[in-house]
């Protein structure tokens, strides 16, 4: 499962970059919506996997190795809602700056050729 | 507390002078002439303490952790510059009040000119070498606004920033040489810098300290190759020329020569320095000034000349030649001062400077005539004339310094041949001025001598003649003060007299005299006086200032386009570049490898799963150039099996949170794309040329690397068994102390509390931020179209307007129907989420997400006007109340005297009903729930009220351009 | 895989159920890609809805029933969301397809 | 304030939801339940002013059987096609007009539940008054079949329960 | 302890917070409220920094041990809980960067703060991030922080819209999203490594770790450094910040120029946590040095190619984060106490220039509405460089100089001053923070090429910025002949006023500052202190309850 | 008899996995195939469904009810995206005024 999983961040990652190194705003912003996934899967996994143990508390005196480590999963809560913020700043800004400079290059101008 | 006043009185002086109203040039006078003239009272009162070897200090702590205190100090050479820049400061405001227009605006004037005899007093008196730098950079300032006085003329404006930039690089390098010198004696005090000579010379850092410093000193002194800056200062009103760029300000290098002499001076190194700059400027100076047209410029080029001479004397390293360069500072500064004075008065009295205009002037202005003969003469070293004495000293001290350098007659041929130059300029000074035929009724304006005006030109021209006649009665015994300061008790002999026989000094003095005359008669008669310099004038030193500044700049922008690229590409490349070297240059270094903890046997469904997974990351990547939709719906795929992954491994909640932020973005992206026009894909040539392959293929690599890396990073930590002791502590503590099951929840509103805070906060600034940008939106030209399919669909459009229906009429009728009654389902799931979070997966964020997405599906289903005119939700005081609500409970931890965020409980048994248990915490989350609902909804709705802003034109004129919002082509 | 034990009456017919609702949503799935055109792909995947989802919702009520020894029917809101959602979902998307296949009117 | 007379059918319905949702019958929960089905329903009456009059609710459950019994059946047949076990003729799918008498906005919510519901039928459009809806049926044999499928089977027991 | 003072170090965090929020409950309307809301909160928040000032230092030594005070939020333990940490640094930060934001607030009030922008509200949360920064010890909290203080940049930056403004904007909010994915994962690396987000545990559990672990580490800290050093905009990751900077309105810049020595703020305070470990204290010396230098050398360019004041004061900024993570880089603890004073200068004076920028640009906004056409830049003709004319040089008499209204007189006295300061030319405190600097780094390690290569950088790019500036000044102040004179209004003169005289006041008590400085310098450089405060389980006034 | 029951039941469970993700491929397919954006749509929607089917299987399989939730929130919206995108596609917009 580890190598399925790291492989996958790699695979987000590098699309992800990729977008990120388009050209076109609408490729960086979905560039960095895949970052967003792929760094909250990593985030993640720096709890470790453990499967059908969430962190859901069903006895008085736990046994913390029983359950999956919280505290990755409340960081990457708080990065997702951050993430979805920005995100959306991030489309508001790029269609206002289509609407202002008539381009959706990111540099707001078409390359010279 | 004299040497305080006498710093700081000039300082007040110029406070005060800058609040005068604009034309108090009377009272400005007074002011400064009071300021300066009690200056000058309290340096001489001072006499008796510095005669004789004394020193008068006074210390005041400023930073003693770094040996740099507000430390004066006067002795006799200090003594001897103050009361030059006193007297000639007195002499000066005097003189600037009949010069300066009735309409100047002299608060200005004045106000630097106090400022600067402040600065250049601080610095002759300052007793330690950085609090020297400081005022001698303040001078340069000083300097820059008063040359720059007319700033409206392009010629002040350029002169200033020149002398300015150079003298004050020349500044920074005395600084590091400063700091390198007290790193050196241990001590930036004078007193101790003086006494370490010996060591200094001694020291590793000698050479380099000392190009510093005579760096410093070269370029204040103006001297050559620096000396192009002072030429161009004569753009300042003649007063500041003859005060800073004769008297006093030009001789801050030289002062500053003499100043350290016993600490640098007597090394081969410093001979050849200091006598060669010096050798260099007096024969450039000297030739230069007899070929200027302007009167200023033939004087500003004699400067140059005699502080060449001056500075060969320091640079001799004989304590006579020492003992000369400090009596030609004062010298020359009286008879420069007074030609000044006297050039600006025939400049005032005929409205020109031009040699070439001014003819015969000895009979419209006669006083002035003689003034200026008698100061002339001063400066060509004519006999009973003080320049003749000091100008003997140093013909005598070139025969001495020759032969102890081996230069025995070079030396004194140089000295010679800059003396018969001098006299030559001075000759065709005042020739080209006083005599020859009147061309008076050609001048703008009808000299007359203004005898006032004339003072303390005359004052001066009287003590040049004093000193001349009676040298040892009169400067002999300060002369003697100020070299005992400099060399100790013990002075080489030396006689200040008039006659001392027949002696090789004698004898080139008439060579260069009988010379100078000769050649100013040759050029006379060769009419080559008016010509350019020869040779020299091939280096227009404003041209090439010019140049170089230009190149500088142009320079610079072409570096700084490549150093600071406007390219967002290029810059989140070198981010990203920066970021993998970073991440693989430890492993490198360190050694990479995967941990021991066995692996979790895989599940070839979840491995399935990512291959889904992975097809829609890249598939996103391929298609989100010209198929954003497609793109759009890929992602979409990717999020979907990261919120299964989420679930897969136990993380119910981060699974939750994602679907309903999956879905809010997905309809926010959608919102958006409604605005940005389609991008066509044409057969674009770029894409195929050589470079976009590279690009492209570079772009690759980079990607590739930083997957590969996030890869083997995320590796090599599942691998190694877990750490943490935090997750341990929440584990255990959440439900005996956090009164929760859900742990991640009770990490978020209680244990982190303050996380999610901020957190909701980064939310509510996003959705106002959002909500003021958009309010300002301007919509792409080709998107404000009403959409092609709602314009070809007439009929929807006339069933619109019937806002007041309860159901819409067509198509949306059954969806409306259906969506309206999941809007309360929805209300009563978010509400569900809200409320048990703390105990199952769940929690204010998801739970209003949840009413958010609700609330944005009745928008879909019935349109912002009739959504609006029933429900209104007024986002910006949720969020506000959110963050209220948040915040406060936060503080209400208080009120039980116990930190920020700490949960307050209440248990209740009520009866029915059973036991209640009320936490802040839920409060809290609360605050979370109401925020995040008031965020969202503010963010698309706002979205969403664009298309109510812009003009709904349904019947869109011909040749409007098809609007290619659409979605993707049927190819797609 | 799972920990607990169910008893007999639960697991031979949830099993059924299983294999049913997942046979039935695969040959959905199959027939999203088969059939021809998108008016004929729009049938299969509410066989997904309807009876892939049906008989894992009821498995997993008998499941669970069986595990917390007590009926447990909230997952009856999932058959009542979706059988809310699915009909506007196919109203939009039919007609979203409609418009857009219609025959272009040549200017 | 607008007064409003809440409809109860809601607010109990969203009580039920309620506890299942939690699981519970406690008392405690039964009270919070109603309490918040009732500010919920308040709070979305204004957008909910149409409301469904249900006149036979015993026909509920016939029409529940018959729509169960309908979804195995057509799923069958659609399994039957996708995996071209049909082989005895063409399958020929299209669109087919239906009159509706209907009229009830909810009960034609409810048919278009069932026809969605039920594979091999989507509804397609319905035409704006209200007169007729466009169906897409995959397998197109009989078009007469489909229409009384429609009318007699669904429409006119879900006028007797709406209308 | 009385109740209040023992929650002074949340308050930092909770005035902005309540402020901000209660703001967005007036409607646009009620500016008068908003503006009173947000200057009192400010004037509040200054006085708690200032008392935290206070009880951080020698004068007060019974309150905290050792000068640090700690506050648990929640009421939960370090290293589980969040904890803040006010120690001599953070409350300098904190003072600091209240001034700022009070003289900004003041000085916006004059024409900046129109509505339909919620300005007011963005500078509180930036004000709320930056303190929070400044304040927590915990790492992920920093994240959080730094995510606030964005977020709300994002907003100021593009105050007031426009082309440009977006574009850079986008640009701006592009950098910062990927640096905070790289302070994601690096924070992540480290959790996932050592097991805790608390600074004061981290700092003493990573020297135990293996080597294998440790590298990995290691990765993850330089992933996170190198989001440092895109937020301390430090070359060549601050490609957006010259643009963004001088795109946006002067009071936002002037706000902003605290956000990179956030940055710096960050790596010096992990540099000292981590210097526990000798190598890689070095390593991250030399690291930051080269970076210092490149990007003080690169700002050097930049400042002498920018033709517009804003683009030049922007490089500024840059050339003083080259300076201090050049400076921080040369290793030596004897140069903490200078260098923050730099910082202290930098940030009053490069505040203060945005301010000055505001003003300065609207009177050549009105000039250029006088004169149609707006003189070509750069200029090219040669002999032509500053001016068009080239008048009789051979006589000045006729000469009357302009008397400048007294609006403009102020602007240029201001404007000298801030080019003194800035460049570090004598006799303003920027002098006195360079030499500070030099000298002591020179005492410390004369022979070393490294400080000698830093002691002409630093001279080099002073003189660099008095010829770039000078140029750019006489353009703006002497060139100008049909001025519109500007109305100048006390409120937006005032702060600029005083943040000069702050700076004269700090070079005249040089002496006494740069001895606190030494002792905020001294406990940041004992790093067992720090970690002994947060992780001794203090059993003070916060657990007694009622 | 009951271990047999529960062997058969985790067989089952686990081929019913694995169809709901092969659907979820199969709908993959559909998406990159297209032709058309709605046939994206309804992939993207038969792809949600599967999903929420997956999570009721792994609730199922780890006899938990926390992944109830999940499916409870992807049967209430996993419609939205879809009906957004219909509406996109039908109107222009999303949200109409
Ligand atoms: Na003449
Ligand atoms: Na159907």
């Amino acid at each position: 499962m580890e190598l399925v999983y790291s492989i996958a961040i790699g695979v987000l990652v590098g699309s992800g970059v990729w977008l990120l190194l388009r050209p076109r705003t609408f490729q960086v912003l979905m560039g960095l919506v895949l970052l967003s996934y792929a760094t909250n899967l990593f985030i993640f996994g720096m709890g470790r996997l453990s499967m059908h143990v969430p962190p859901i508390i069903d006895e008085a005196a736990p046994d913390p190795a029983r359950y999956a480590d919280p505290v990755p999963q409340a960081l990457v809560l708080t990065a997702i809602v951050i993430g979805f913020a920005t995100t959306a700043l991030y489309l508001v800004m790029l269609l206002a700056l289509r609407g202002l400079t008539g381009t959706d290059h990111v540099d707001g101008r078409e390359p010279d050729r | 507390m004299q040497l305080e006043l006498i710093v700081l009185l000039p300082f007040l002086g110029s406070l005060c002078a800058a609040f005068f109203p604009s034309n108090a040039r009377n009272a400005e006078a007074w002011l400064s002439g009071i300021v300066a003239a009690v200056c000058a009272v309290l340096v001489a009162s001072l006499y008796g303490d510095v005669a004789g070897g004394g020193v008068v200090r006074t210390r005041i702590d400023w930073l003693p952790q770094l040996g740099v205190d507000f430390y004066l100090r006067m002795d006799g050479y200090a003594w001897l510059f103050a009361m030059l820049v006193t007297f000639v400061g007195t002499l000066v405001v005097i003189y600037s009040r009949y010069y300066m227009s009735p309409s100047d605006p002299v608060p200005r004037f004045f106000a630097f000119l106090m400022a600067f005899m402040g600065a250049m007093l601080g610095m002759v008196l300052s007793g330690n070498l950085i609090q020297l730098v400081v005022f001698w950079e303040l001078t340069s300032l000083t300097s820059f606004m008063l040359i720059a006085y007319w700033y409206h003329r392009p010629d002040a404006r350029r002169g200033a920033r020149m002398a300015a930039i150079v003298t004050v690089a020349g500044g920074l390098c005395l600084l590091a040489g400063v700091l390198m010198l007290g790193q050196m004696v241990g001590s930036y005090d004078l007193d101790d810098v003086l006494q370490a000579g010996d060591a200094i010379r001694a020291h590793p850092w000698y050479a380099p300290m000392l190009v510093l410093v005579l760096l410093g000193a070269f370029t204040k002194s103006a001297q050559f190759p620096f000396h192009f800056w002072l030429p161009q200062a004569m753009a300042a009103p003649t007063p500041v020329s003859a005060y800073l760029h004769s008297a006093t300000m030009v001789k801050a290098g030289v002062f500053l020569l003499a100043r350290l002499w016993p600490a640098l001076a007597s090394t081969e190194l410093w001979f050849w320095l200091v006598c060669g700059a010096g050798a260099a400027s007096l024969l450039v100076g000297a030739f230069s000034a007899t070929f200027q047209r302007d009167m200023k410029g033939v004087l500003a080029y004699s400067t140059m000349s005699h502080l060449g001479l001056i500075t060969m004397l320091c640079g001799m390293g004989t304590e006579l030649g020492l003992i000369a360069a400090v009596f030609h500072m004062m010298n020359h500064a009286t008879f420069k001062a007074s030609l000044f004075m006297a050039t600006g008065v025939v400049d005032h009295e005929t409205g020109t400077r031009d040699l070439k205009r001014l003819n015969g002037l000895r009979h419209a202005m006669p006083l002035t005539a003689a003034v200026a003969i008698v100061a002339a003469g001063a400066m060509a070293g004519v006999p009973l004339l003080n320049g003749f004495l000091s100008k003997e000293m140093f013909l005598e001290e070139s025969i001495v310094a020759g032969g102890v350098s081996g230069l025995r007659f070079t030396f004194p041929a140089l000295a010679t041949l800059g003396s018969l130059f001098s006299v030559a300029y001075s000759l065709r000074f005042i020739h080209e001025v006083f005599f020859g035929p009147s061309t008076v009724h050609e001048l703008p304006r009808q000299p007359h001598d203004p005898a006032r005006m004339l003072v303390p030109s005359a004052l001066l021209v009287g003590a040049c003649l004093l000193v001349g006649t009676l040298p040892a009665r009169t400067v002999g015994p300060l002369l003697e003060t100020a070299a005992i300061a400099i060399l100790g008790p013990v002075l080489p002999e030396y006689r200040l007299a008039v006659w001392h026989g027949f002696t090789a000094p004698l004898l080139m003095s008439l060579a260069a005299t009988t010379g100078g005359v000769a050649l100013y008669v040759y050029l006379y008669r060769r009419r080559m006086t008016l010509i350019r310099t020869p040779f020299l004038s091939r280096f227009d030193s404003k041209r090439m200032f010019d140049v170089a500044n230009v190149a500088a700049t142009r320079g610079a922008s072409r570096l700084g386009r490549v150093l600071f690229s406007r390219r967002l590409q290029t810059q989140l490349l070198l981010i990203v570049g920066f970021a993998i070297g970073a991440g693989y240059l430890p492993l490198l270094a360190g050694g990479y490898s995967p941990g021991a903890a066995p692996l979790t046997p895989l599940d070839p469904l979840f491995a399935l799963l990512w291959i889904g997974g992975v097809a829609c990351a890249i598939g996103a990547a391929h298609q989100a150039k010209f198929h954003r939709l497609a793109a759009l719906i890929m992602i979409g795929g990717a999020g979907l099996v990261t919120v299964l992954t989420f679930a897969w491994f136990s993380a119910p909640d981060l699974a939750l949170t994602q679907i309903a932020v999956e879905v809010v973005t997905t309809v926010l992206f959608l919102l958006g794309l409604r605005w940005l026009p389609r991008r066509l894909q044409l057969d674009d040539p770029r894409r195929r040329t050589v470079r976009a392959r590279a690009r492209r293929t570079r772009d690759a690599v980079f990607a590739a690397a930083a997957g590969i890396g996030a890869g083997l990073l995320t590796f090599a930590v599942l691998t190694r068994p877990g750490s943490s002791t935090l997750a341990e502590f929440f584990l255990e503590s959440s439900l005996p102390e956090g009164d929760g099951r859900n742990v991640v929840n009770v990490i978020l509103v209680d244990f982190r509390g303050f996380d999610t805070l901020g957190e909701i906060t980064v939310v509510g600034i996003v959705a106002i931020t959002v909500y003021a940008l958009l309010r300002r939106f301007r919509p792409a030209p080709d998107s404000i179209d009403v959409p092609r399919a709602q314009r070809e669909d007439a009929a929807r459009a006339a069933l619109q307007e019937h806002t007041a229906d309860a159901l819409p009429r067509d198509y949306m009728r059954l969806p409306a129907v259906l969506v309206r009654l999941l809007f309360p389902m929805a209300w009563l799931v978010s509400l569900y989420l809200l409320l048990r979070g703390h105990n199952a997966p769940g929690g204010g964020f998801v739970g209003g997400l949840v009413m958010a997405t609700a609330i944005i599906v009745q928008y879909m289903v019935s349109g912002t006007i009739w959504i609006e005119s029933r429900l209104r939700v007024h986002p910006q005081v949720l969020i506000a109340l959110g963050l209220l609500a948040a915040g406060l409970t936060g503080v209400a931890a208080w009120l039980a005297r116990q930190p920020l965020l700490t949960s307050l409980t209440l248990d209740l048994h009520l009866p029915v009903v059973g036991d209640v248990h009320l936490s802040t915490v839920l409060l809290f989350d609360l605050g979370v729930y109401l925020l995040v609902i008031g965020g969202t909804v503010l963010m698309l709705i706002a979205l969403a009220h664009q298309s109510l802003r812009s003009p709904r034109r349904v019947h869109a004129p011909e040749h409007a351009p098809e609007p290619r919002h659409e979605a993707e082509g049927a190819a797609g | 895989m799972s920990g607990a034990e169910l008893p007999v009456w639960a697991a031979l017919p949830a099993a059924v159920l299983l294999v049913a609702g997942g046979a039935l949503t695969l040959i959905g799935a199959i027939g999203l890609v088969r059939l021809p055109d998108f008016f004929s792909r729009m049938h299969p995947p509410s066989m997904t809805y309807t009876l892939g989802t049906g008989c894992v919702l009821i498995a997993s009520m008998i499941v669970s029933s069986a595990l917390f020894d007590r009926p447990v029917l909230h997952e009856l809101l999932i058959t009542l969301f979706v059988v809310i959602t699915a009909p506007v979902t196919a109203m939009l998307l039919a007609r979203a397809a409609r418009y857009r296949t219609r025959p272009r009117r040549v200017p | 304030m607008r007064s409003r007379r809440l409809p109860p059918v809601l607010i109990v319905g969203l009580t039920a939801m309620w506890l299942l949702l939690n699981q519970t019958l406690a008392p405690g929960q039964i009270l919070l339940g109603l309490a918040l089905a009732t500010g919920i329903t308040w709070g979305t009456y204004a957008i909910r002013r149409v409301q469904p009059r249900l006149r036979r609710v015993h026909l509920i459950p016939v029409l529940v059987a018959l729509v169960l019994a309908d979804i195995v059946r057509s799923n069958v047949s659609v399994a039957r096609i996708v995996l071209g076990l049909v082989r005895d003729r063409e399958v020929r799918s299209g669109f087919l007009d239906v009159p509706l008498d209907l009229r009830d906005p909810h009960g034609l919510a409810v048919l278009a539940a069932i026809v969605t519901c039920t594979p091999g039928t989507v509804w397609v459009d319905l035409a704006p008054d209200g007169g007729r809806v466009t169906l897409h049926v995959l397998d197109l044999r009989d078009e007469a079949a489909w229409i009384a499928w429609i009318k007699n089977r669904y429409e006119s027991l879900l006028m007797r329960i709406f209308e | 302890m009385n109740a209040l003072l023992q929650h002074l170090p949340v308050l930092p965090i909770v005035i902005p917070l309540l402020a901000g929020a209660a703001m967005l409950l007036f409607s646009e309307s009620k500016r008068t409220i908003r503006v009173t809301l947000a200057v009192a909160s400010m004037t509040a928040q200054l006085a708690t920094a200032l008392t935290l000032l206070y009880l951080t230092s020698d004068f007060a030594p019974d309150v905290w041990t050792e000068g640090i005070g700690v506050y648990a939020i929640g009421n939960w333990p370090a290293p589980f809980g969040i904890l803040l940490v006010v120690d001599r640094l953070s409350a300098l930060m904190l003072t600091l960067g209240a001034a700022v934001s009070l003289t900004t607030i003041v000085y916006s009030i004059a024409r900046w703060d129109r509505p339909g922008q919620p300005f007011h509200s963005l500078l509180q949360f930036l004000a709320m991030g930056l303190n929070g920064a400044f304040l927590t010890g915990d790492l992920f909290n920093l994240f959080v922080f730094f995510e606030v203080l964005l977020a709300a940049s994002y907003g100021l930056v593009l105050r007031g819209l426009g082309t440009t403004r977006v574009r850079e904007g986008l640009h701006y909010i592009t950098v910062n999203l990927v640096a905070s994915f790289l302070f994601l994962i690096g924070v992540a690396i480290i959790y996932g490594i050592v097991g805790t987000l608390n600074m004061a545990d981290l700092a003493r559990r990573f020297p135990g770790l293996d080597p294998a672990d440790r590298s990995l580490f290691d990765a993850g800290a330089a992933i996170l450094g190198i989001a440092f050093l895109v937020k301390a905009a430090a070359w060549p990751l601050n490609f957006w910040l010259p643009a963004a900077y001088s795109a946006a309105a002067a009071p936002v810049a002037a706000a902003f120029t605290m956000l990179t020595k956030l940055g710096v703020y960050a790596a010096l305070r992990v540099g000292t946590l981590m210097s526990e470990d000798q190598a890689a204290a070095s390593m991250l010396g030399s690291t930051l040095f080269y970076v210092g230098l490149a990007t003080l050398l690169a700002g050097t360019v930049g400042m002498l190619a920018a033709q517009h004041l804003p683009r030049l004061v922007s490089h500024t900024v840059i050339v003083s984060t080259g300076i201090l993570l050049a400076a921080l880089g040369l290793g030596m603890e004897a140069l903490t106490a200078p260098v923050l004073f730099y910082l202290i200068t930098s940030v009053l004076t490069t505040a203060t220039f945005f301010m000055l920028t505001g003003m300065t640009e609207r009177t050549r906004v009105m000039a250029t509405v006088a004169t149609p056409s707006p003189p070509p830049e750069p200029p090219t003709p040669f002999y032509v460089a500053f001016g068009v004319r080239e008048p009789d040089p051979y006589s000045t008499d006729d000469e009357v100089g302009i008397a400048i209204p007294r609006a403009v007189a102020f602007l240029g006295l201001a404007f000298v001053c801030c080019v003194l300061l800035v460049t570090g030319l004598p006799p303003l405190p920027g002098f006195v923070a360079k030499f500070a600097m030099l000298a002591t780094a020179l005492a410390e390690a004369p022979h070393a090429g490294a400080v000698w290569s830093f002691t002409a950088a630093v001279l080099v790019t002073g003189f660099v910025g008095l010829a770039a500036l000078t140029r750019v000044g006489i353009r703006l102040f002497w060139t100008v002949t049909a001025r519109a004179t500007p109305r100048l209004r006390v409120v937006e003169a005032a702060p600029v006023a005083i943040l000069v005289l702050a700076a004269l006041w700090l070079g005249a008590e040089a002496g006494p500052v740069m001895e606190y400085l030494e002792t905020a310098a001294q406990s940041l450089h004992d790093p067992q202190s720090y970690i002994r405060a947060v992780l001794t389980p203090h059993l003070g006034p916060l657990h007694e309850g009622p | 008899m009951t271990a047999l029951a529960n062997g058969l039941f985790d067989y089952a469970a686990w081929f019913a996995s694995l169809c709901f993700v092969m659907a979820m491929l199969l709908a993959l397919v559909r998406l990159f195939l297209g032709p058309a954006a709605q046939d994206r749509v309804l992939a993207l929607d038969t792809f949600y469904l599967n999903g929420m089917l997956s999570l009721l299987m792994l609730g199922i399989r780890s006899s938990s009810t926390v992944y109830f939730d999940m499916a409870l929130l992807i049967a209430l919206f996993g419609f939205v995206s879809t009906i957004a995108l219909a509406k996109f596609l039908l109107r222009g917009e999303v949200i109409e005024p």
